[in-house]
């Protein structure tokens, strides 16, 4: 059974509809990439996914649950973390604890633990402190762990996101663009860190712009224009299909 | 030159570390009040210097009520030690503002008291200058058994009956407290029955500005204006910084009164109010206030409206006393501008502490005077003579002077009409 | 009826002062979506300023009737000039610097900025009451039994005109288009070859000119001033600006004459101490049940 | 804690234990007892504005709540004479409760938008206890409120008594805030305030959380309300208004928001001008002046400059140095680390951070 269903969704902003009845199914294990020109509603696809918008018609489905008209903490809560496509870290909040919030959900500690300083939340604490090390030792960042998120470089931010992500221990990972800025080296480097990811267990979810990331690391590849579904498949198939050739290079091309 | 400037900045930086260090020296020697009833042990300090503690809310909004008064306090300090009313020693005022944020507060003037307290050399307190400020410092000054002599405070609760004996706390008899101006039951019954009696008004309508002082005057005038016979139309208290009232005096005027009671002072609106009236057709019926707009800003703020427009003052007629013309010029004379409402209140009372203090002296052949001693002596009974009369204070602390002047204001001044003794 | 017609003129009257003063709320925080705290004081320090030209005045002098209202617009014109510098200045000085910081700091900032603001004027003119020279003879009008004097016709007309000159202005001119890209997007604004450092100083400078001619109005309709005045009136022509919609110049407008009705209804009806709570509740349950106020638009919070 | 960092704590804490004794002068010490209670209200709006973000304009409110609730349950107006000890819990209580009541309907507006409904609230409440003089005692406020006893002792006016209860509440406040601060709540509030909509997707209810805030801020500043009452024995309306909002803004702009250690710093500076200081400093200056001849001197009245002082530390820190006095301790240990990395210092990268983001 597929980890997440889309089934039909649609949704539209005043007359605009942004997405059109998209249907989508992410197996579990499997890296799945949305791609799509410009405006296309991919970014509004992941935001009907975490609760920012609901849809207005159609079903989004979970691990068998339905997702529709939960809030983003719930549908966190549920295994579902993700990044963003314009960096949204907590800026004036070092690396370490970027990442400790990301954790937020998993952690029990109640406010009176944290008060009154109790065993419990000690001991959590600690454990959410060595986790956010494992994180970030994996991304690279161990280095940095008392900086400023905002005084990373680019490149290092868009990791420490993922990280962040990864914090919450996701059974699904919702990567927005994740090599948008970032030169060629870095994106090899993102190429692999992906893989690793799924390798641990976590399925991904990926728009990208990025075609060489996309082509190299995609189990399946959905394409989306005018929020509307054109294509499915895998990766070598979809890149030969002659309407998302259209779309991308527009008609007569 | 400059260079002189810049050496006195710099002697008057380097001063101030060595005059803040032995203020602390000294404040390590002064002691902690006791707590709970009796009062502290007598304190006996060194020197000629005997002080005043005057607490009066001196900045924002208030201090048009308090600067005005704490001059009248100033320049009774300058008379006693030119005069050397009190033999072998030098008076001193110490004023501290009892605003916080330009609004006076009770919080403060609970801890001005302290500061005076912790000073052996403060022998008694001109202060404070409102109500509520007065409730909460009651309590403190009765347990440290230092007086408190207030020129404005007007509530009867603070001296009078058993909300008076809940304030004095654990010695409900040992009064600390006391007043040289006339309480609200006095005030506001005088101009009421002036109003009702001498220029037959019938139809009344009240405001006041919902502070302690103009509700309880405007309650006590509601009340006896019923009692002559009139009747009271309405009743509408009004905000702090309004400024708008025209919607209040239409609402007013739509019931024909034949005259407007204001409680309150000058400063929370008694001027604006009277000038609106024009506005909302009430320009030519009569105003009514008590001392809180007996004074110059009232006619300067009312301007041509203000004719018409009466105010009382718990004293004799300034004009009978030859003493009162000469407190005004040499009030004049000292702070190049005209007197306010409370200067002479200030003065009085800042003089029935000087007096007391000298009659104190005297009988203890130029020794210190404690303030328990100094207290003995106000609740002695014995009468001052004062530019608003003579007068004593009574078992509670309250003056004796029970005659309210009544004055009209005409063409820019304010004309003595006439008064009455409400002894009884 | 009457009684209910007669409070609608006072509500009126007052409702054209607080719209006057809505107008500098709502243009700055529609250009840059701050709320200018100062404003209020702007409006208090264009009394200040009305009063202190007129004291230069020989009024005793002057009597006939044209000659006074040269006076009149002389003495708007010249507070509102002084108004606009001292907004202008504000801007530059205090806030620039932090149009790109965290919306709570340039908040912060426009507050220290009011404090200081009123303080200037203490120490200038005192702490009591500051008298209004009345100028203009006083001359009363009685229509269906409602009566009121030139002075009401005054505030009404002067807070009307200023208000249609501010319409066409944002509206027909070039700088006003330029206002309006800039509030709907700096960036593009920019881009387009706007000077959006110079729009917005605009837009404090015409702000606070409003301020200024709301000061002399209503220095001119009550007669005093009061250091203080401009805390109480800037929060509820703040309500006014934020009933009316905020960022949106007609619903200010409407938003003030709201406000100054209701105000005078309640102490007709309900009792005048009751005024400021009834405003203050006004402010909240608006921005609980409506924020986007009687004519803005709701617009989707950016995702 | 590195050693001297634990003997800076030490000497510090020493001082504040032996304080009555090195400063035996009553009318000091009360100031000192008021410079505690600024403390402990700018404690808690720190929750609210330094933690959380949020911006509260009416935080005066919430003292007067408290300050109220103490003096309706223990003084003669409604004839109840509950315990002091019990009320500072009770009155913390009723605080937070008004908090959620404010907050739950209105936390979910943007941030200047909260702070104006705040203000409203603010104006509101010293209104209602002004205008419900049946209950309130309108502008006379309450007086004669019991003052604490403690094992038959009263403290009555004695300031040392509510000098060591004051040193012990804020003790334990700190201790309490900073475990917040490095807890789970702690971060949540945090996140908030850099990118609520980021803070939701790792799972944090925001709205809760929020509320949580002004709950436990406004709690703080009950508790202040009640030892305030209890120590003055009076209570009225004039002590609440907007200028003290602003005043306890102040003092956590000034310390540093959001820095523990700077908001009490910034709390005992604003707490010493405001009680102490600026009261006697015209005092001072024309001691000062007579001594030195400089007229200026004599004539000052610092008292005029309340506002300015206020609005100019508002101003000036906000513009030259927006973190306050005390650079937080990550600041520190992140300036420690650039010595060693310089990896770090592209400004191009800082630059595409500090764009507003946009999902």
């Amino acid at each position: 059974m597929a980890l997440l269903s889309l089934r039909e969704v649609s949704k539209s902003f005043g007359g605009l509809i942004a997405v059109k009845e998209l249907s989508l199914d992410v197996e579990p294990g499997s890296i799945v990439s949305l791609i799509g020109p410009n405006g296309a509603g991919k970014s509004t696809v992941f935001n009907l996914i975490t609760g920012i918008y609901e849809p207005t018609h159609g079903d989004v489905v979970f691990a068998g649950r339905r997702l529709n008209g939960l809030k983003p903490n719930a549908v966190c809560a549920a295994g579902i973390m993700r990044t963003f496509q314009n960096i949204r870290l907590f800026a004036f909040m070092t690396v370490l604890e970027n990442v400790m919030v990301g954790q937020h959900a998993r952690l029990k500690a109640a406010v009176w633990d944290g008060a009154l300083h109790t065993r419990f939340a000690s001991n959590e604490d600690k454990a959410a402190d060595r986790k956010a090390m494992e994180l970030l030792e994996f991304v690279g960042l161990e280095a940095y762990t008392s900086f400023w998120a905002r005084n990373l470089p680019y490149g290092m931010q868009r990791r420490l996101e993922i990280a962040r992500a990864l914090a919450g221990e996701p059974q699904l990972l919702l990567l927005d663009e994740p090599a948008a800025g970032t030169n060629p080296a870095e994106k090899d480097a993102l190429m692999q860190l992906v893989r690793s990811i799924r390798d641990r267990g976590v399925t991904i979810l990926l728009i990208e712009h990025d075609m060489r990331l996309v082509m190299g690391i995609s189990d399946e590849v959905h394409v989306l224009d005018y929020g509307e579904k054109i294509a499915q498949g895998p990766p070598q198939a979809v890149r030969r299909n002659p309407r998302v050739i259209e779309a991308y290079l527009g008609k007569g091309a | 030159m400059a260079l002189t400037i810049v050496t006195r900045c710099a002697l008057a930086a380097t001063a101030a570390v060595l005059l803040a260090a032995p203020l602390y020296g000294c404040s390590q020697t002064s002691n902690n009040q006791q707590t709970g009833a009796g009062t502290s042990a007598p304190q006996r300090a060194s020197g000629n210097v005997v002080k005043i503690g005057v607490d009066l809310p001196l900045s924002g909004g208030d201090a048009s009520d308090g600067q005005p008064t704490a001059n009248g306090v100033k320049l009774a300090v300058i008379e006693a030690n030119k005069r050397h009313l009190i033999p072998g020693f030098t008076v001193e005022a110490n004023i501290i503002d009892d605003a916080v944020n330009g609004v006076h507060s009770p919080t403060q003037g609970v801890k001005n008291i302290q500061s005076f307290a912790s000073d052996p050399a403060v022998v008694g307190v001109v202060g404070p200058f409102n109500s509520n400020v007065a409730k909460a410092e009651i309590p403190l000054s009765n347990s440290l058994g230092i007086a408190l002599v207030s020129a404005s405070t007007t509530n009867p609760d603070l001296t009078k009956g058993p909300l008076a004996a809940q304030l004095r706390g654990a010695n409900a008899n040992a009064v600390t407290y006391f007043r040289v101006c006339a309480t609200d039951d006095i005030q506001g019954p005088a101009g009421a029955d002036h109003a009702a009696q001498v220029r037959k008004l019938r139809r009344a309508y009240v405001l006041d500005d919902n502070e302690t002082y103009g509700r309880g005057v405007a309650d006590q005038w509601a009340a006896q204006f019923t009692k002559d016979g009139g009747t009271v139309l309405g009743h509408d208290h009004i905000t702090k910084g309004q400024q708008d009232f025209h919607a209040l005096l239409t609402r007013a005027g739509s019931q024909h009164p034949d005259v407007v009671f204001y409680g309150g002072t000058t400063s929370t609106g008694g001027g604006l109010v009277r000038k609106q009236m024009a506005d909302s057709g009430l320009g030519d019926i009569a105003y009514f206030g008590a001392d809180g707009i007996r004074n110059d800003e009232f006619l300067r703020v009312a301007g041509a409206a203000a004719n018409n427009s009466y105010g009382t003052v718990a004293a004799v007629n300034a004009d009978k006393i030859p003493a009162a013309k000469e407190f005004l010029r040499s009030y004049e004379a000292q702070f190049k501008q005209p007197v306010g409402s409370y200067s002479a209140s200030g003065y009085v009372a800042a003089m029935t502490i000087i007096d007391s203090i000298g009659a104190v002296v005297k009988a203890n052949e130029g020794k210190m005077p404690t303030r328990a001693e100094v207290l003995d002596q106000l609740r002695g009974g014995q009468t001052f003579k004062s530019i608003i009369g003579d007068f004593a204070f009574d078992k509670n602390g309250d003056t004796t002077n029970k005659i309210i002047s009544i004055y009209g204001a005409k063409d820019g001044a304010w004309v003595f009409l006439t008064q009455k003794n409400y002894a009884r | 009826m009457h009684q209910f017609l007669q409070q609608l003129i006072n509500g009126i009257a007052l409702g054209g002062v607080y719209a006057l003063i809505a107008l500098g709320y709502t243009m700055v925080y529609g250009i840059i979506e701050l709320i200018n705290f100062a404003h209020g004081d702007v409006y208090t320090l264009g009394t200040y300023f009305s009063l202190t030209i007129l004291a230069l005045i020989p009024l005793s002098t002057i009597t006939s009737g044209p000659e006074l209202a040269l006076v009149a617009v002389a003495v708007i014109l010249l507070a509102a000039l002084l108004c606009g510098i001292v907004g202008v200045l504000i801007e530059r000085l205090a806030y620039r610097r932090l149009r790109n910081a965290p919306r709570l700091a340039p908040l912060i900032t426009a507050i220290g900025v009011s404090l200081i603001l009123e303080n200037i004027m203490q120490i200038w003119k005192g702490t009591s009451e500051v008298p209004f020279p009345q100028f203009l003879p006083d001359r009363w009008h009685t229509v269906a039994g409602v009566r009121f004097d030139d002075r009401s016709l005054l505030v009404v007309g002067i807070s009307l005109f200023f208000m249609i000159a501010l319409n066409l202005f944002v509206f027909r001119t070039r700088l006003g288009a330029a206002m309006r890209a800039t509030a709907q997007d700096r960036d593009a604004a920019q881009l387009m070859g706007i000077n959006v450092n110079s729009t917005i100083a605009w837009t404090f400078f015409i702000g606070s000119a409003l301020a200024g001619v709301a000061g002399f109005v209503s220095g001119l309709y009550y007669g005093t001033t009061f250091f203080l005045n401009g805390y109480q009136a800037g929060l509820k022509a703040f309500t006014a600006a934020v009933l009316g919609g905020i960022g949106n110049i007609t619903g200010a407008m409407l938003g003030g004459f709201v406000i100054g009705i209701v105000e005078a209804m309640t102490s007709q009806y309900i009792s005048d101490q009751w005024t400021s709570v009834v405003v203050f509740s006004i402010l909240i349950l608006i921005l609980v049940f409506r924020p986007s106020g009687l004519l803005g638009e709701q617009a989707p919070e950016k995702v | 804690m590195s050693g001297p960092r634990r003997a800076f704590w030490a000497v510090l804490i020493l001082i504040a234990l032996g304080l009555p004794f090195i400063d035996r002068n009553s009318a000091h010490i009360s100031a000192y007892v008021d410079t505690g209670y600024i403390v402990l209200l700018a404690l808690g709006l720190n929750i609210i504005v330094g933690y959380t973000g949020l911006l509260a304009l009416g935080f005066a409110a919430f003292y007067a709540v408290g300050a109220y609730t103490y003096a309706f349950f223990a003084s003669p107006q409604f004839g109840m004479h509950v315990s002091f000890w019990l009320m500072l819990a009770g009155g913390g209580a009723v605080s937070a409760l008004f908090g959620v009541l404010l907050g739950a309907p209105t936390l979910r507006l943007r941030g200047d938008y909260l702070a104006i409904v705040t203000l409203g609230f603010g104006e509101i409440v010293p209104q209602l206890l002004q205008n419900l003089d049946k209950y309130t005692g309108g502008p006379d406020g309450i007086a004669s409120i019991d003052q604490p006893r403690l094992f038959g002792f009263s403290f009555g006016f004695n300031p040392v008594p509510y000098y060591y209860v004051c040193l012990a509440v804020l003790a334990i406040s700190l201790w309490l805030l900073n475990n917040l601060r490095h807890s789970r709540l702690g971060r949540a509030w945090m996140a908030i305030r850099e990118d609520e909509l980021a803070a939701a997707h790792m799972g944090i209810n925001t709205t809760a959380t929020k509320l949580l805030a002004f709950a436990m801020g406004s709690a703080f500043a009950g508790l202040a309300g009640v030892l305030l009452a209890g120590k003055y024995g009076a209570v009225s309306p004039s002590g609440f208004d907007f200028n003290t909002s602003i005043m306890i803004l102040a003092a956590i702009v000034l310390g540093g928001m959001g820095n523990l250690t700077g908001v009490f710093v910034g709390g005992i500076i604003i707490g010493l001008l405001n009680s102490l200081l600026l009261p006697q400093a015209s005092n001072l200056m024309h001691a000062l002046g007579r001594f030195t001849h400089i007229p200026v001197l004599q004539a000052v009245d610092l008292n005029q400059y309340r506002f300015m002082v206020y609005g100019g530390i508002l101003v000036l820190v906000m513009l030259f140095r927006p973190e306050g006095l005390i650079p937080s301790a990550t600041r520190r240990a992140e300036l420690r680390v650039q010595h060693h990395d310089a990896v770090v210092t592209g400004a191009g990268a800082e630059h595409m951070a500090a764009q507003e983001p946009v999902v």
